[in-house]
């Protein structure tokens, strides 16, 4: 199965994306997708790519509520700086948060989780270390920032990913 | 929109042109980027503006010519954009190789005098 | 069939507010792109058109498909999902490279130890 | 549908695989499958030729129409073989059969992909010839400069690139003006098939006729850049000189090509027929065509390298045979036929030639710019080992000898084809009662004082190779002294059994004045073939 | 042997004994010499042979049909006139044959002078025997070459070269007046045969282009035969060996004038034009010539001017234009080529005997040589005009028609004085000479002792000299006959009486004569010694070199003014080149609404879109940003170039035309990594702050002007023309076709894929071929790439990052690129098999939705390039086998392969096959050939894509041969970094230290 | 009001928008200051001609612009990539 199937949520991933992209679950478009979603990854595995074994599935949704919430409320705040021009002081900077998550998957949808979202900013991973550097355009506390981010995002990616 | 699709095809076209004369390879490449934009543009303008009507027949409609724009330009524009690529490709490494073999970027192989 | 002749009311209602907001959105985005002081307040900026603009746009492109050809139409998931995953991609890169450069002369930036 | 018939496409496609197939197979193939492709070209080639010769015949008809996808006329390409079509493929191959030969001594083996590109240049000027559709020429002439690209930076080395800088922008703004100009002939006439644009010309409505003609001025411009016409033709001398020899040799056709296009549209598109527009363009084709031949010829005057003046020869004969299409003078057109058969082939053989005479002079600048990277020490295409070891004997003087016939050839001196060529030009552009007008006479004059210009700049230049300097016999391989023995050898039966083709081109002349029968043998094809299968719509 | 056959075989001879000659071995100077004796010979015999058909009527005459479409057609006539001339070319032929054998040294490639000399008696012939002007014409210029040839033979010697040269721009030049002149003629009379011609003698002199035609030809005549303006050529090309100086200056080449002359006289002569051209140059060329024949040191030297005087003599008589001038010009012709021939063959004798020609150092010869001593006395006697010699009697002739013309209105006593004058000069040099030569003490200072030549070198000489006494005494049994039928082809049935008598009774001329012979010898005896003292060996006022110095600098002249000429009319700057492409095209395009009229009724305007008109505002911005920063900031105007192709992406989403903007934005990244790749290898550049001086910058401000104008234009131009034609309906075009069938008879329904794929895909199979062609050219010449020195070292970044690396403590070489690139791989190499999908999807789908082929494998090639730009390219090439050149081939096989499969249904190339297929559970599934074609198209644009990009991309990691320089501390202050110091603690880890 | 031109004038309304959008970020690109500024500003030109797209699509009910749209969603960002690399390493591939 791992030799037919090597990265099985990519083939998923695949398949979902062949559906969608051809708006129809015909007979047609099932059995191509099916092949493409077994033969695509075959060349993916070319590129070494890590398995993924996911431990917790119900973690992703929930993680996907919570980024998604994140998100739209960062967007208003953000908006509302924006129109506001400089009638609010704000100051804006980086903040170092050391991180334990190490699993590349898990630090890839961190890092687009934080960019994302509007008003934080994935800079810089230094992996010797393993402290990242985030920026924050409404800085107020960085130590906030560094537990909002430990507890909020990488603790769930880690149940996922480790 | 044919006067602003004019408009614009001019200021493409004048730009490209002046950059086409510039002295430094790289502006003359990027001269006939904008030439060749200017170009396909104008070759599509040929067919007449039409908008939204895509030459992608809809099905079980019998086809009736003139609820669609003119495919002709549209497939002509598309070989000369392939031919504009392949052409700026090739005259980027010539003037890289020219470049190089000359040491100076400037279109006649030497820096001029004053 | 187009939308204006053959979408219903509660529709077009709908797919009016989703454009309208998504575009008033990145309209939002387009001009913190512009008032922001310095460049690392101003890569948040389009973030918005990014996430929820494109969003709005999307749902709202959605229901009128949707609706025009009374199936579901799911495809424009796909540009929210491609969108989420590359726009990170480069503003990642953008800003380190913006850092390194910052670094090298010698702007107010942290430095790496 | 005749087997026979679908050979038209050989030129074509013939080239195109096998470029292909000397890409996807081993290196010890690429030669052979060049050779057999460029032969069988030329077979078909030579087969058309003498298809159109026999014109008469009821098998063909005096124009071989092909209509490719085997759509109607005038909504698909077709591709039209008739007398002039086959006689520029014939000249074609016979220069690739030479260039070919000759580059396997050891060009082919100066850098990477020579086949391919051989191939694939040639596969683009049968295309231009052959092909009855303004859009697909501009592909074809696309296909063809691109290969002239790769050609001209074959070896690379300072020289070629600097030209190649040029060459190459020049040309792709020319064909920036290739663009415009059909797209505007499609705008105003709403088609692309020529022989549909001759038809549709003389129906413009007054109100959009000068914007039909802007579109064949602009495009007139993008065929005169091509073709050297001054001044848009100073590119040629120094890329053309920079060229290897077997790929200046192909090049000799190039301008030709431009020369082509002007001829075959304006005789059907600006025809007695085109009312209105008719004899479009042909003063300014004199003043230019004259102004070239004066600047060539000044130009072959001043220059004291062998190359340049060669390149100066080349734009001379396409002046020539521009004025003469300007001049509009029928009688003159079968003398400039033969002229530019012959000139081609004698600037392609000298273009052979200076390579040989430079090697002997020892001349031949290695141009081979220091290796920088490791890897250039393994280049593969740097070994000698493919060159071809065979030598000739006797070097000095079979040069000699060679380089006198081609001064007398580029000179245009009597007996030699080129010459009868240009005088039967003059005789044609006299006319038969009454006083000449003055442009015949300056153009007389320029085509004489051209033959003179060459004759003491080429003199010149002989006296100091063969007779005031010390040449070390060269390394003549075999394959060399072939292509260029054979291309002027082809000059010499010209001149001595030019009657058929003299009455080859009056034909053809004959037929270009008639543009209506063109337009019918396009419009008249009828869908030759039964259908393919049963087609469920 | 019939006539026809004859004059074939008399042409032919020289032509064939030419090309035999060439391929003997350089040494074979025997058989080489017999070839051509025999040739000669033969050619005598055949001569001999139509003496009968010549001289009878018309005389004979041969067509052979040639290139008759072009009016040419070989015809070869001999009658009186030209049997005399071939007599001479063939006769003295074979003498100078017989001479050369011994007088050519072993050493010389005897051989190949033969074959020169043949071709050149066949040349001469030509000439002689043609019955087309236009034939004759081609001939001329033959003789011209082989002349050149002939005189340059020794080609080590630098006056030898000189004087080729000079011959044959002389000779050639005038050889295409000619050839203007007899295409006037032609089209005056309405042909070129010479027998019609000369029936048209009225026509031809009462025609308004008489005088151009005259003087067209005369020019020709006048070069060839060394006439005044044009005589200097001659005396240089005694450089020859001496063979060809006697045959070429007596009985070839100059001669060729001579007959020309003779031979358009019935129909050019007669008028004052004529008599004032040919005349004059006659008179002048007379003078001339014998007086500095005086003066010359050089045997040879006096031999050439003696012959530019008799020349002269012999066009004087032509111009004078009474019948009997004629009768004397071709007798003289004949004379002056028996004693002038062997007066050089004795010349030469002495030259090969003693080792020079020096008149100051030879002397008292004649008891070394007296057999060729006697024989040039005498030969130099009848070219002084001594009685009992053949020049005597012409030279007679000449001072009678001297006088006769004199009676006239034109000239009094002035002509005959000067005829007197020229003779006396005459007596003076053959008086000189002869005396310099062979008479006074022995000689002190030759480089050889003197003795007899071989029998065979003066046997030539004999006979020649003979047939001058001959002449001399028995005039009318001897030439008599001949010269009656030379002069009756020319002069027709109004033949004068004439006589060839000795003795005319003491007469007017023969007083003349004799006051010649005593001045001459007197003037001899007085100015003897100052002749010879002169050291330049040139007449006072007429420097010997001078003629040939004006030509030299008329030349340079010539050459500067024509360097100068390409300088301003041809450019080799681009921008120049560029300019006068736009400006051309600016008038082309312009100049027809000048005589046409654009109508504007009707116009179809589509109501403005506001978000379309800001987007144009946008679009325009950006070009112009981009035209402004591409010198400075390259990346800024490639930046701007993208925004600008997205505002054209949207205008094609706009107008309808979704595969344009799908395709233009795939492109669009593609050029936009393409031009980065490039952009590492061009060199800094930086505003600079040079001074310049004020005219510079008053040029710069003015080609900015005029670009700027230029440019405007252009934009103008294209703005007005798309507007013109966009608002003007279009009525029926092809495109309906391709709208009504795209589904019925293609099976797709996106019409303009079904357009490159079916209806036009021969234009998609010549672009494809485009796009691979380029990219082998690109593999090609990045193959040889070389960087320039200052883009050789790795980029300013990365020196500083990997510097960083090695500073900082817990770091190791590479980090800063690995942390830099780690989240994006992650992400990019997620996206790899997405895209993928894409493309394929993009593919299938073309025939019938936006898509297709090339929109596919460019999405493909993006896929790659990801990768590539993600985790570097010796990365992926270890794990991705990307073999692009393969995929090129494949796909151009795939394509055309498609193409050529339409011919097993015996249907036209590229004709496409498509059917629904039932398949089950699937369902109908259609199935297009077309497919399969655009599957090629995919395949091409992966391999060439991905082949130009890596091939660019490979430059990096070539390894340079030259050993990676440290970046040096001065290429580090300009990026402002601080100066190191290992002690303090890094306030920058990345700036360099 | 109908729904026609309820979405005639939404549509209009939003595609103005999004234009003005694409205006400012084209200042950006055309003012700078630096590099990374202009990159950003492109970055946000492309998401905005994506947003573009769609509403055209909504507009004229038509779904052949998905594909162009979906384009600049996955495969934009290569430019910008290239771009981003470009200033951080002063080349594109190593
Ligand atoms: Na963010
Ligand atoms: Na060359």
């Amino acid at each position: 199965m791992k030799r037919l199937l090597p990265y099985p949520l990519m083939s998923l991933a695949l398949l979902a994306i062949w559906i969608l992209l051809n708006n129809s679950v015909s007979a047609a478009v099932l059995a191509s997708g099916v092949l493409l979603a077994f033969q695509a990854p075959l060349i993916y595995a070319a590129l070494e790519r890590p398995r993924v074994a996911v431990r917790n599935l119900g973690s992703i949704f929930s993680l996907l509520g919570i980024v998604l919430f994140d998100i739209t409320r960062s967007n208003l705040a953000v908006g509302a700086i924006i129109l506001a021009g400089r009638r609010r002081e704000r100051v804006s900077g980086f903040v170092q948060i050391p991180l334990n998550m190490t699993d590349q998957n898990g630090l890839a949808i961190l890092a687009v989780m934080l960019t994302s979202t509007p008003g934080t900013l994935w800079v810089q991973y230094d992996s010797r270390r393993k402290v990242m550097l985030l920026h924050v355009l409404d800085l107020v506390e960085p130590e906030y920032w560094v537990t909002l981010i430990k507890d909020r995002y990488e603790r769930r990616l880690m149940e996922i990913f480790e | 929109m044919e006067i602003v699709l004019a408009i614009g095809i001019g200021v493409l076209f004048a730009s490209g042109v002046w950059l086409l004369l510039r002295p430094r390879t790289f502006q003359v490449i990027i001269g006939l980027s904008l030439i060749a934009y200017a170009v396909n543009l104008f070759i599509f303008a040929m067919g007449r503006l039409r908008i939204g009507a895509p030459p992608v027949l809809e099905k079980g409609v019998p086809v009736d010519p003139s609820q669609y724009a003119d495919p002709l330009p549209q497939a002509l524009v598309l070989t000369a954009i392939v031919i504009s690529f392949a052409m700026t490709a090739l005259f980027l490494v010539v003037l890289l190789a020219a470049r190089g073999l000359t040491g100076t970027d400037h279109v006649e192989g030497a820096e001029p005098d004053a | 069939m187009t939308p204006e002749t053959d979408l219903p009311l509660w529709a077009a209602i709908l797919v009016s507010l989703c454009m309208l907001g998504g575009a008033a959105i990145t309209l939002i985005g387009a001009i913190g792109l512009l008032r922001f002081k310095s460049f690392y307040e101003r890569v948040h900026a389009p973030t918005l058109g990014a996430t929820i603009g494109t969003g709005l746009i999307l749902i709202g492109s959605m229901i009128c498909f949707s609706v025009l050809e009374t199936r579901p139409i799911l495809h424009e998931i796909l540009i929210g999902a491609f969108a989420t995953i590359t726009t990170p991609v480069t503003l990642i890169l953008l800003v380190r490279a913006a850092l390194y450069r910052d670094r090298v002369e010698k702007n107010d930036v942290p430095i790496d130890e | 549908m005749n087997l026979l018939e679908h050979f038209i496409i050989l030129p074509i496609v013939a080239p195109l695989i096998g470029a292909a197939l000397t890409l996807v197979t081993a290196d010890k193939w690429r030669r052979h499958i060049t050779l057999s492709t460029v032969l069988l070209v030329a077979a078909t080639s030579l087969g058309l030729l003498w298809a159109s010769s026999t014109a008469s015949d009821a098998q063909f008809g005096e124009a071989h129409v092909y209509r490719l996808g085997d759509w109607p006329a005038p909504f698909a390409i077709v591709l039209v073989s008739d007398r002039l079509s086959a006689l520029m493929l014939a000249l074609t191959s016979t220069l690739a059969v030479a260039a070919l030969t000759f580059s396997f001594a050891r060009w082919d083996h100066a850098g990477p992909r020579f086949h391919a590109l051989f191939l694939l240049l040639m596969m683009g000027l049968n295309g231009a010839f052959l092909t009855g559709d303004v859009f697909n020429l501009f592909v074809f002439f696309e296909v063809l400069l691109a290969a002239s690209y790769g050609l001209l930076l074959h070896g690379t080395g300072v020289p070629r690139v600097k030209a190649g800088v040029h060459y190459i922008a020049i040309n792709l703004a020319a064909s920036s003006l290739f663009l415009i100009g059909v797209a505007m002939i499609y705008g105003v006439t709403g088609t692309l098939n020529m022989a549909d644009i001759a038809t549709a010309i003389p129906n413009v409505p007054a109100e959009n006729r000068a914007l039909l003609e802007a579109g064949c001025a602009l495009l007139g411009v993008a065929f005169l850049v091509k073709a050297g016409m001054w001044p848009l033709g100073f590119w040629l001398p120094p890329a053309y000189s920079a060229a290897s020899a077997p790929a200046a040799a192909m090049f000799a056709i190039m301008t030709k090509l431009g020369v082509y296009v002007v001829l075959r549209l304006s005789m059907l598109m600006f025809g007695p027929e085109a009312e209105a527009s008719a004899g479009f363009g042909g003063p300014w084709l004199l003043i230019g065509g004259v102004a070239t031949i004066l600047f060539g010829a000044v130009g072959a005057f001043a220059t004291t390298s062998m190359s340049r003046i060669a390149g100066f020869c080349v734009l001379m004969s396409s002046g020539t045979l521009l004025a003469v299409i300007g001049a509009g003078a029928e009688r003159a057109l079968p003398g400039a036929l033969f002229y530019l058969i012959a000139s081609t082939l004698a600037a392609s053989a000298f273009f052979l030639l200076i390579e040989l005479i430079n090697r002997a002079r020892g001349t031949t600048a290695p141009a081979e710019t220091e290796a920088v990277f490791d890897d250039e020490y393994r280049d593969p295409y740097d070994d000698d080992a493919q060159e071809v070891r065979f030598l000739i004997p006797a070097t000095i003087g079979l040069l000699s000898g060679a380089f006198l016939l081609s001064t007398l050839l580029l000179a245009a001196m009597p007996p030699l084809p080129t010459f009868i060529g240009k005088f039967a030009i003059i005789a044609g552009l006299m006319p038969e009662t009454g006083n000449a007008p003055f442009s015949t006479w300056v153009l007389i004059g320029a085509l004489t004082f051209s033959s003179l210009a060459t004759l003491l700049a080429l003199t010149r230049i002989g006296i100091e190779v063969f007779w005031a300097s010390t040449l070390s016999p060269p390394q003549m391989r075999a394959p060399e002294g072939a292509a260029i023995g054979a291309l002027l050898t082809v000059c010499l039966l010209l001149t001595v059994f030019g009657g058929p083709a003299t009455r080859y081109l009056a034909a053809t002349a004959a037929w270009l004045h008639s543009p209506g029968d063109y337009i019918q043998a396009v419009r008249s094809t009828e869908p030759s073939i039964a259908p393919i299968a049963e087609r469920e719509r | 042997m019939s006539t026809d056959a004859l004059l074939l075989i008399m042409i032919m001879l020289p032509f064939a004994g030419a090309i035999i000659a060439a391929f003997l071995p350089t040494r074979a100077r025997n058989a080489a010499a017999s070839l051509a004796t025999v040739i000669a010979l033969a050619g005598c015999a055949c001569l001999a042979a139509l003496y009968e058909a010549s001289t009878t009527g018309a005389g004979a005459r041969l067509d052979i049909p040639w290139l008759t479409t072009f009016g040419l057609d070989l015809v070869f006539r001999l009658n009186g006139l030209s049997w005399v001339f071939a007599a001479l070319v063939l006769g003295i032929g074979a003498m100078v044959v017989l001479y050369a054998r011994y007088y050519m040294s072993p050493e010389d490639p005897v051989p190949r002078f033969f074959t020169y000399l043949l071709a050149f008696m066949g040349a001469m012939l030509g000439i002689i025997m043609s019955g087309d002007l236009i034939q004759l014409v081609m001939f001329w210029e033959l003789t011209s070459l082989w002349s050149f040839l002939l005189i340059g033979y020794w080609n080590n010697n630098a006056n030898a070269r000189d004087g080729a040269r000079m011959a044959l721009t002389v000779t050639a030049t005038g050889g295409l007046c000619m050839l203007a002149g007899m295409l006037v003629i032609g089209h005056i009379v309405g042909s070129y045969d010479i027998d019609v011609v000369l029936a048209s003698g009225n026509l031809i002199r009462e025609h308004a282009l008489y005088l151009p035609a005259l003087v067209l030809v005369l020019i020709g005549a006048f070069t060839k035969s060394a006439q005044f303006p044009f005589h200097f050529w001659l005396p240089h090309a005694m450089a020859a060996p001496t063979p060809v100086s006697a045959y070429l200056h007596s009985a070839a080449m100059v001669k060729a004038g001579i007959y020309l002359m003779t031979l358009l006289w019935p129909v050019m002569s007669g008028t004052d034009a004529w008599y004032v051209l040919v005349g004059g140059a006659g008179m002048a060329t007379l003078l001339i010539g014998a007086f500095a024949a005086i003066f010359q040191h050089d045997l040879k030297g006096v031999l050439a001017y003696s012959t530019l005087s008799h020349l002269g003599l012999i066009t004087l008589l032509l111009g004078l234009g009474s019948p009997l001038a004629a009768v004397a010009a071709i007798f003289h012709t004949l004379n002056h080529a028996t004693f002038k021939a062997s007066l050089f063959m004795a010349a030469g004798i002495i030259d090969h005997e003693t080792g020079t020609r020096d008149l100051r150092k030879l002397s008292g010869l004649y008891r070394y040589m007296p057999i060729t001593g006697t024989l040039a006395i005498i030969a130099a006697a009848a070219m002084a005009g001594v009685p009992l010699l053949n020049g005597f009697l012409s030279k007679e002739m000449f001072l009678a028609e001297a006088l006769n013309a004199s009676v006239g209105a034109h000239t009094n006593y002035g002509l005959p004085a000067l005829a007197t004058l020229a003779s006396t000069f005459a007596v003076l040099y053959s008086l000189r000479f002869i005396h310099q030569s062979f008479f006074g003490p022995p000689p002190t200072d030759l480089p050889q002792q003197p003795h007899e030549p071989t029998f065979w070198m003066w046997l030539p000489v004999t006979l020649l000299v003979a047939l001058c006494l001959l002449v001399g005494i028995i005039p009318g049994q001897t030439i008599g006959p001949f010269l009656s039928a030379a002069v009756t082809s020319v002069l027709g049935e109004n033949k004068p009486y004439y006589s060839l008598a000795i003795w005319h009774g003491f007469n007017a001329p023969l007083v003349m004569s004799m006051i010649a012979l005593i001045a001459g010898v007197a003037l001899y005896a007085i100015f003897r010694d100052r002749i010879n003292t002169n050291p330049r060996g040139a007449p006072p006022f007429m420097s010997r070199f001078q003629a040939r110095r004006t030509f030299d600098a008329t030349l340079a002249a010539l050459r500067g003014g024509a360097n100068a000429l390409e300088q301003t009319l041809g450019v080799r700057r681009l921008q120049v080149q560029l300019r006068a492409l736009v400006a051309t095209a600016l008038l082309g395009g312009g100049i027809v609404f000048l005589a046409q009229t654009l109508g504007w009724t009707e116009l179809t305007l589509t109501p403005i879109d506001p978000a379309f008109a800001m987007l144009w505002v946008l679009g325009a911005a950006c070009a112009i940003g981009a035209a402004v920063q591409a010198k400075y900031h390259r990346l800024v105007a490639l930046i701007l170039m993208g925004g600008a192709g997205m505002v054209s992406c949207l205008t094609f989403v706009w107008l309808s035309a979704p595969d344009l903007a799908l395709t233009q934005m795939l492109v669009e990244i593609v050029t936009v990594v393409l031009l980065l790749l490039g952009l590492r290898w061009l060199p800094q550049r930086r505003v600079e702050m040079k001074q310049y001086s004020k005219a510079s910058r008053v040029r710069a401000y003015a080609r900015r002007g005029l670009d700027l104008g230029l440019a405007i234009g252009a934009g103008l131009g294209a703005a007005f023309l798309a507007f013109a034609v966009m608002t003007r309906p279009l009525g029926e075009t092809i495109s309906t076709f391709f709208l009504e069938r795209s589904y019925a008879d293609a099976g797709g329904r996106n019409v303009v894929n079904v357009l490159l794929v079916d209806f036009r895909a021969f234009d998609t199979f010549g672009e494809i071929t485009v796009l691979g062609v380029v990219a082998l050219t690109v593999f090609a010449l990045l193959r040889r790439f070389r960087p320039a020195a200052d883009s050789l070292n790795a980029p300013a970044q990365q020196i500083r990052q990997r510097a960083a690396d090695q500073r900082i403590e817990h770091r190791e070489e590479g980090e800063t690129l690995h942390d830099y690139l780690a989240i994006p791989r992650v992400l990019i190499q997620w996206l790899f098999p997405v895209i993928l999908v894409f493309g394929i999807y993009l593919f299938l789908r073309g025939h019938d939705e936006p898509g297709g082929g090339f929109a596919a494998g460019v999405a493909l090639s993006i896929a790659i390039i990801l990768q590539y730009m993600a985790s570097g390219a010796r990365w992926v090439e270890a794990r991705l086998r990307v073999l692009p050149v393969l995929w090129i081939g494949l796909g151009l096989l795939v394509a055309a392969l498609t193409g050529l499969g339409a011919w097993f249904f015996n249907a036209p190339f590229l004709t496409s096959y498509f059917q629904y297929a039932d398949i089950p559970i699937l369902g109908r599934i259609p199935i297009a050939s077309a497919l399969l074609f655009d599957l090629g198209v995919m395949m091409l644009v992966v391999g060439a894509t991905v082949l130009m990009l890596i091939a660019l991309a490979h430059q990096s990691i070539r390894t340079p041969r030259v050993i990676e320089r440290k970046p040096d501390d001065e290429e580090v202050d300009t990026d402002a970094a601080p100066a190191p110091d290992p002690q303090a603690p890094a306030p920058d880890a990345e700036a360099t230290r | 009001m109908s729904s026609a031109l309820i979405l005639h004038w939404s549509l209009l309304a939003a595609q103005v928008m999004i234009a003005g959008a694409i205006g400012l970020a084209v200042i950006r690109m055309l003012i700078g200051p630096r590099a990374q500024d202009r990159v950003l500003g492109l970055d946000t030109l492309n998401v905005s001609a994506m947003l573009m797209i769609l509403t055209f699509g909504v507009r004229t009910g038509s779904a052949v612009y998905f594909e162009a749209a979906l384009v600049i969603a996955l495969a934009g960002f290569g430019a910008t990539v290239a771009l981003s690399k470009f200033l951080m390493r002063g080349e594109v591939i190593e």
